[in-house]
């Protein structure tokens, strides 16, 4: 069979039914990015994440990306239509979506065409092309599909035409819903994948519909699987090494909703918005079954204040939202911090300013929870880097907020949302919980405000504690709560708040170092692209630079030790999705430039020339991206040496 | 039995004093409708026999909602707008404990507005007092959108443009709402009992208090508070008790039934005289803490049980 | 007379009707501090302006500012409740409230003893004290009196109790609304002010009253004038120059109003929030007249949001807050920079966070107004250092919206906000008014967004101009306002709206620096601390110190040459009314140490070691606080040279 | 004559064709009924002769709110919630301007309440479509305050708690209200004639559109959609016509003077069957815009007047 050319496969699909063997080039592989693309609704998605399971139940390395169309129904064929998967696996672990891909499915030529734009598909790379529309009805369609098929192949892509309507109107009435399970048969071909798991997976996810349904899955699954091995002439092996240890597989959001039932909160407060809503979704599927409530507030102020009244009676409360509901919440966290109640926000960052790219990726949102709400407020900020960190640190932000009775919040992202990676079951502990609501009296003489003259920590006290009746205000107030514009009174409050920040510091460890504590370029990052950063670092190692990477965890309070892992290096970068000024573009020049929010926080606590490397292009940093910026900087550093 | 469980006991057995819901000294201006209120809320405090450890006033920002800083109960002195969905989060948490909000004009029908909008709606069992002055106190006069058109205040120099928006009308227009009633700060006992009805009836019960603000429109209500018989007392076996001694003050009394909704939305259209009473009631509206099951027991081995089921469907790896 | 005993001036007062002239001290004076304070309603405040003005007619330097107590009807006689005006004057230029007061009036002594336990009276400050109390028939308010007063006395204060209410009754059926004209005419006696121009005065605030009124009031001016004259043993002369230019004196807040009417801006929307609210008073009183509206919104969310709306129209809009008010901006101010409508927000900040201390001074604000919308919203933000800039600054902001399509924040705080000031009278231009809303047809092929390629800046077009149809929106865009998700048109969009500001700076001039361009220690500050840091600095320059400062106008973007003026001395501080930590605090250290807001923009961007010194007391910074941190610091440099 | 004059004139002869006001291609969903009031619109404005550059459409955030983007007229596709600030703001500034309000039920019942209220309250001159699918569109279906009891939704997947507010009753007990109405998408003519009487109308018009949603709520309107006698035709000479045609269909006709407020609010208050025309109509509540003075002009020199009169004022010397 000539790939590159289309016209055997058509051939083949016209020989339907003869198994002739084809030559294979089986090929071991150490990771390999796949694509497949449909019209929304044809199941594309499903497909990619359960072919993702499949290879993660395999042993491999495994990270799946949802492709979302920016519309609620686009147009059929179109564009800006493609709706799918894209899925990263390796013989390690996988960290992130990857670069370009190396396989691209397509369900038709138009939804390819979105990715090919969009810079998506590895130079050379493979195509597996529905051929239905080669003989459209109607001509234009028709006309559409060859024409892209040819650029494609001309433009070197290694195109196969694949009848996988035919194939399948052979084993069900609407081959348009069985499709997906075809093509998932061939991809398990294709990486030599075991069929048992694979069967298993179509039965976990047809699990509630009866036996019918399956079985016919099934058939159409061996029939993409028997179509692959006879007529494609390339087959790989991802090496897997199984988990000692069970893992589940899980995107940032369900993670974030079920470390929000592990962390003890039982009081989530939302009001819909795109990428964090789907976390709410969750939640409320799962959450009453443990007692737990998602309240849909009328509005994010709503729901921000909801849930402070909700964590003033004794538990910690959280409110999950994105950038646009975050600016919303603002004024009512600065009386969290100020009154002094604990509080978890949950923030998805999307494309910005405004209501900017909903779906798409960014992280611009970092400076705007350190600083958005008026006048002094000092609040934890956490970003998790991996889809584990999700979970955890819904735990983690849960204790904070309780034990510094503070505003903890949660960066996450459009990345972490939707991507999957397998990692190892939490363990539940009930450690994870908070005590119970106290109701025992107040001792006589205690303050609601009794700040420690060192760490500002004050005991609070709940409503339904006898003894212990105060009014809790957003005012300046004293010790006992009331009401003060007393210069000292307003000094010490500040101060309190202030402190419980340098206190937290105090107990926290220093970030990793990934790769050596000195050397010629250190790269810092923060959140959604630790996988891109750690990958490009690793592969640069590997080529003998002298570059490494540290990742931050805590952005307020800084962790500790920074300062001297930033000066082990000739040069620090940060990577960021955010916006920086580019020093080459005309009029910018140190003066005026405007850098992203970790390098400026990083410039102002250290006095380092930290430098930056961003992107703001609404979708993951790519781990090739990052390490050719970085090449170049090595490039440059050790010839200047 | 455990020191907390005693200690509840204890507390609940006793008899309380007026004192005992008397918190810091007011500091509302001279003749200020807000310290009727206050004294309203304090006699019912003691009488309906709350635990001042289990009763939290909620505010949001203005004079009147300097309110809880008076009790000595919990409070929660909030932001300017929010009382209502801060004593939603409250409530839901803590079906238990007894939940009042305080709130001006300005902060419920202006900048709360869609709060109050929607908290009639989620029908929450607290009893929410509209301190109605008509004027914004806290910031020095400036046109609230109850004020009457024609207020001249520091916004409006000469004099506001447009009539007073009605909270009685927006309230009952409002599905799910399930009690409405009108008070004013001069007539102590009558507002004391409809307080009382406010605080017995279970669901949302919202208390419009017309309340006089001496320092910014000292002429507000004086034709009213002068004339008993521009005042309109509502009467009805289901409504409250209007007194003898009142009843021979107050003589233009109208029958109405609280259950009937479209004449509770005509005699709210109406501001002269200015009815006072119960315009509408309906005890059979559920409430959405009850709708919700909050106040559920949660153990940690529930916790652990959900969450182990639904790792179950997301392991790979031993399945 | 014995100032040191109060004993005589009670002699005097029953002596009352005999002028024994008394021997007089005639002290010269640079310049001194008044305050007046009575119970809210007595009329110490008028009497406060009413002498500024008149030291301003006749040449002095004058900076008065109110004091205001925290309630709105404090109880009478009480210590929260003072109630009243400091006046500054100088034989110079006065640009700040000054140190602990010179002289203290006070209409009963427990207004007073605010003042003093406060720590805003001078040790051994003149104080006149109304002397009604003694001899009240409430035995515990006579004692209060005799307390105070001999607690004052046994403190070292220079007490002259005052016979005011006596020797107004003579003249005035109630007393209480006649002696602050009383205090007035004992002022122009003891600062040997020109009677005149008290009488000239007197008319002009009582103008729309009949003669009656103000001849009553000239008559009490004059029986305080008389009062001091024959009973005080003291008196002072502050030499005066005549300004040449006519000047003007009104506080912060009127001069952000008048500056609204002046640019030309039209429509201001706002929602009332102390301290801001009172520009908007002023507003809604002159703006009509000249065709203006001041529309109080439901909420700042409208306001802000009804505001983008009136200046998408065609013409500038404003918007007036403060702290709380920002923060529920924020979501609004992030459309408006996205879709690149001109708006001009004035934030007078308060004490924050949250409520925190509504009439009090703080610049706690800065980060929020640049950081705090969601995602990278570059809006220009200014701050005035004097109640001209108030002034100018709106005229500056309209222009620099309408030319650059930004949001431009003018940041104003609480001090300047009822300061008042002399200036010199604004010359109306017509410069200052925008061109007329252009109605004419877009020519074709002109973009909504054309940005040019270096300054990101293009022309906007509005309703009402044929050709010019299109949908402005807050989502990500293309040139044509169409919705697009590419990820270089993001880019390009990201770029536009980030090279505006760089474009702008390289327009503005770098800040003067005040003294010389090199020494041992600079100070640098921003917004309503102008005049007390220059003070400061100007006193320990005459001391020979080698100390300069600069002040900065523009925040975002900075002006140029910044950098060089900071490499110009061995330290930079900034000095600031915001919150940080100190270094000397147990529990910080570099590491976690939180900067205030302009001395962390400095650090970053000039990676200089930038230290400060702040204070939040909810109170003006002073100039004599400034001088003894300045000088131990530069102690400590010329030790350690 | 200046150009621009010249060719404003130029424009308010010309006569505008339906492609005239079609903007970008419709991007909802096959069968939204978004695109019904779309049409309606394009001809509502060809039909009045609105000058497209005179046009302005301003919306929020929601599948609804994308509308201005598909008209060829000025469009201000906003924030969340904040489409009728924004429109004021225009209004005020630009009397002269058309302005046209496209709302959904998140944006205009949830988050955009409080504005909502007070619009009403304002009454300025603009027409406000409620695109009311009862479904949040755009973040792809959560229960939004118009969902009915039990609607099963991704934050409410064992059903919604509440019973649906109702967009009309609210709006009806709003002081100042001026015009309320209710059309359905799926009877294009009389949405064509009801969105013609709310421009008309001088005023705040209040349309509430029932919208399909097959994409999220595909049943929710089936049962009115397949049976016209659970339609409630409004009719009166001062109503809306109900043409011949539809009236053999829609034989299930009330009449009913806009004028009645009580009337309009009794209607308002039952969902079963629909009522589809004009609730409530008072052409005598006066715009604010109107009470403003908006749209005065301002020259230079009455900038200068004003300034020059208030710094005479401040000036201390020379006086
Ligand atoms: C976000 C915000 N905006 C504005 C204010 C200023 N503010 C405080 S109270 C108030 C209105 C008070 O009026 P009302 O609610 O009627 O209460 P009253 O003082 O009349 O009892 C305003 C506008 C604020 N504190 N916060
Ligand atoms: C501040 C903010 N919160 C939330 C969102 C997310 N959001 C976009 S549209 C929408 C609701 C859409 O529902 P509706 O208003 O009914 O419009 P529809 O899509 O149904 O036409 C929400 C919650 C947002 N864009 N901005
Ligand atoms: S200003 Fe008015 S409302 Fe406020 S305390 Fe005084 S009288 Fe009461
Ligand atoms: S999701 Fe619903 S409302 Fe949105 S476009 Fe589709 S059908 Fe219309
Ligand atoms: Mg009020
Ligand atoms: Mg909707």
């Amino acid at each position: 069979m000539n790939a590159v050319s289309p016209l055997p496969a058509r051939a083949h699909a016209a020989r339907k039914g003869s198994v002739a063997p084809v030559a294979k080039h089986l090929q071991t592989l150490d990771q390999h990015v796949i694509e497949i693309m449909s019209d929304s609704g044809e199941g594309a998605q499903k497909c990619g994440q359960s072919f993702g399971s499949i290879a993660a139940r395999t042993g491999n390395g495994v990270w799946t990306v949802e492709i979302i169309p920016a519309e609620i129904q686009p147009p059929a064929r179109s564009v800006a239509g493609a709706s799918g998967n894209r899925i990263r696996i390796g013989s390690h672990q996988i960290t992130n979506g990857g670069d370009e891909a190396d396989i691209a499915v397509a369900f038709n030529e138009q939804v390819l065409l979105g990715r090919v734009n969009a810079g998506e598909l590895k130079p050379g790379c493979i195509v597996l092309l529905e051929n239905m529309w080669a003989e459209h009805d109607d001509a234009k369609i028709a006309g559409q599909y060859a024409e892209t098929r040819d650029r494609l192949v001309a433009e070197g892509y290694r195109v196969y035409e694949v009848p996988m309507e035919t194939e399948c109107r052979a084993l069900v009435p609407d081959p348009r819903k069985g499709k997906n399970m075809f093509v998932l048969g061939m991809l398990c071909n294709i990486y030599s994948l075991d069929m048992n798991l694979a069967r298993d997976q179509i039965a976990f996810i047809f699990g509630k519909k009866d036996a019918k349904v399956i079985s016919s899955n099934v058939a159409l699954l061996e029939a993409g699987w028997q179509w692959a091995e006879s007529n494609l002439d390339f087959k790989y092996r991802v090496p897997a090494v199984k988990a000692t240890v069970p893992q589940v597989v899980i995107n940032g959001n369900t993670a974030v909703a079920l470390g929000v039932l592990a962390s003890g909160m039982d009081i989530c407060a939302m009001y819909p918005i795109t990428p964090a809503t789907s976390a709410s979704h969750y939640l409320s599927d799962v959450f009453e079954r443990a007692g737990g409530i998602v309240h849909q507030a009328e509005d994010e102020i709503a729901a921000c204040a909801f849930a402070i009244g909700a964590s003033y009676t004794g538990k910690v409360a959280v409110t999950i939202t994105s950038g646009p509901g975050y600016s919303l919440k603002q004024e009512g966290l600065g009386l969290a911090v100020m009154a002094e109640i604990p509080l978890v926000v949950v923030n998805v960052q999307r494309g910005g300013p405004s209501t900017g790219q909903p779906t798409k990726v960014e992280q611009g949102d970092l400076l705007t929870v350190m600083f958005g709400s008026h006048g002094d407020a000092p609040k934890v900020v956490m970003a998790p880097g991996t889809i584990e960190d999700c979970f955890y640190s819904m735990i983690t932000a849960r204790r904070l907020a309780e034990t510094f009775n503070m505003v903890v919040v949660v960066l996450s992202d459009a990345s972490l949302a939707t991507a999957q990676q397998p990692f190892p079951r939490p363990q539940f502990s009930t450690e994870w919980l908070a005590p119970p609501v106290d109701q025992n009296p107040v001792p006589d003489g205690v303050k609601p405000y009794d700040w420690d003259p060192v760490t500002g920590l004050s005991r609070r006290f709940v409503p339904g504690q006898p003894n212990g009746m105060h009014t809790l205000t957003g005012l300046a107030h004293d010790r006992n709560s009331r009401v003060a514009y007393d210069p000292e009174i307003n000094e010490q409050g500040m101060r309190a708040r202030s402190m419980k920040l340098a206190t937290l510091q105090k107990i926290l460890t220093p970030p990793p170092v990934f790769g050596d504590r000195e050397g010629e370029l250190l790269v810092v990052g923060w959140g959604g692209t630790k996988g891109a950063i750690e990958e490009a670092v690793a592969r640069l190692r590997g080529e003998g630079h002298r570059v490494s990477s540290t990742h931050l965890t805590f952005l307020q309070p800084m962790q500790p030790g920074i300062g001297e892992i930033l000066r082990g290096f000739r040069q620090v970068i940060t990577v960021e999705g955010n916006w920086a000024d580019d020093p080459n573009d005309p009029l910018i020049d140190e003066s005026n430039r405007r850098y992203p929010a970790l390098a400026m926080l990083l410039r102002s606590r250290y006095l380092v020339d930290v430098d930056c490397w961003t992107e703001v292009r609404g979708r993951p940093i790519k781990p090739g991206t990052v390490y050719a910026e970085l090449r170049g900087r090595l490039a440059h550093l050790e010839t200047s040496r | 039995m455990s020191a907390a469980t005693l200690c509840l006991q204890h507390f609940a057995e006793e008899n309380h004093a007026l004192e005992d819901y008397q918190g810091g000294v007011p500091r509302w201006c001279k003749g200020c409708g807000d310290n009727a209120i206050l004294a309203a809320m304090q006699r019912l405090c003691r009488d309906e026999g709350l635990r001042p450890e289990k009763t939290v006033f909620v505010s949001g920002i203005g004079c009147s909602s300097r309110l809880p800083h008076y009790m000595r109960t919990y409070g929660f002195h909030g932001i300017h707008g929010r009382a209502l969905p801060i004593a939603e989060g409250i409530k839901l948490a803590r079906p238990d404990l007894h939940v009042f909000v305080n709130t001006g004009d300005g902060d419920c029908c202006n900048i709360g507005a869609a709060h109050w909008i929607h908290a009639i709606r989620y029908n929450m069992n607290m009893t929410v007092l509209l301190h109605d002055n008509h004027i914004y106190g806290l910031t020095k006069k400036q046109a609230s959108p109850t004020s009457p058109i024609g207020t001249r205040s520091n916004t409006t120099p000469r004099g506001s443009y447009l009539d007073a928006l009605s909270p009685l009308t927006v309230t009952l227009g409002v599905q799910n709402v399930s009690f409405v009633a009108q008070a004013v700060d001069w007539i102590p006992e009558s507002l004391f009992h409809i307080l009382t009805a406010a605080y017995r009836h279970r669901g949302f019960s919202f208390v419009r208090i017309l309340q006089r603000c001496p320092e910014f429109v000292g002429n507000m209500f004086e034709p009213w508070v002068h004339d008993p018989q521009r005042m309109l007392m509502l009467t009805h076996a289901d409504g409250i008790r209007v007194s003898p001694a009142l009843q021979k003050i107050y003589r233009n009394q109208l029958p109405h039934d609280p259950a009937d909704i479209n004449r509770a939305r005509e005699i709210a259209s109406s501001d002269d005289p200015i009815p006072v009473g119960i315009l509408y009631r309906n005890p059979e509206v559920p409430c959405y803490e009850d709708l919700r099951g909050a106040g559920k027991l949660r153990t940690a081995d529930q916790v652990r049980g959900a969450l182990d089921a639904e790792l179950d469907k997301f392991t790979v790896w031993p399945q």
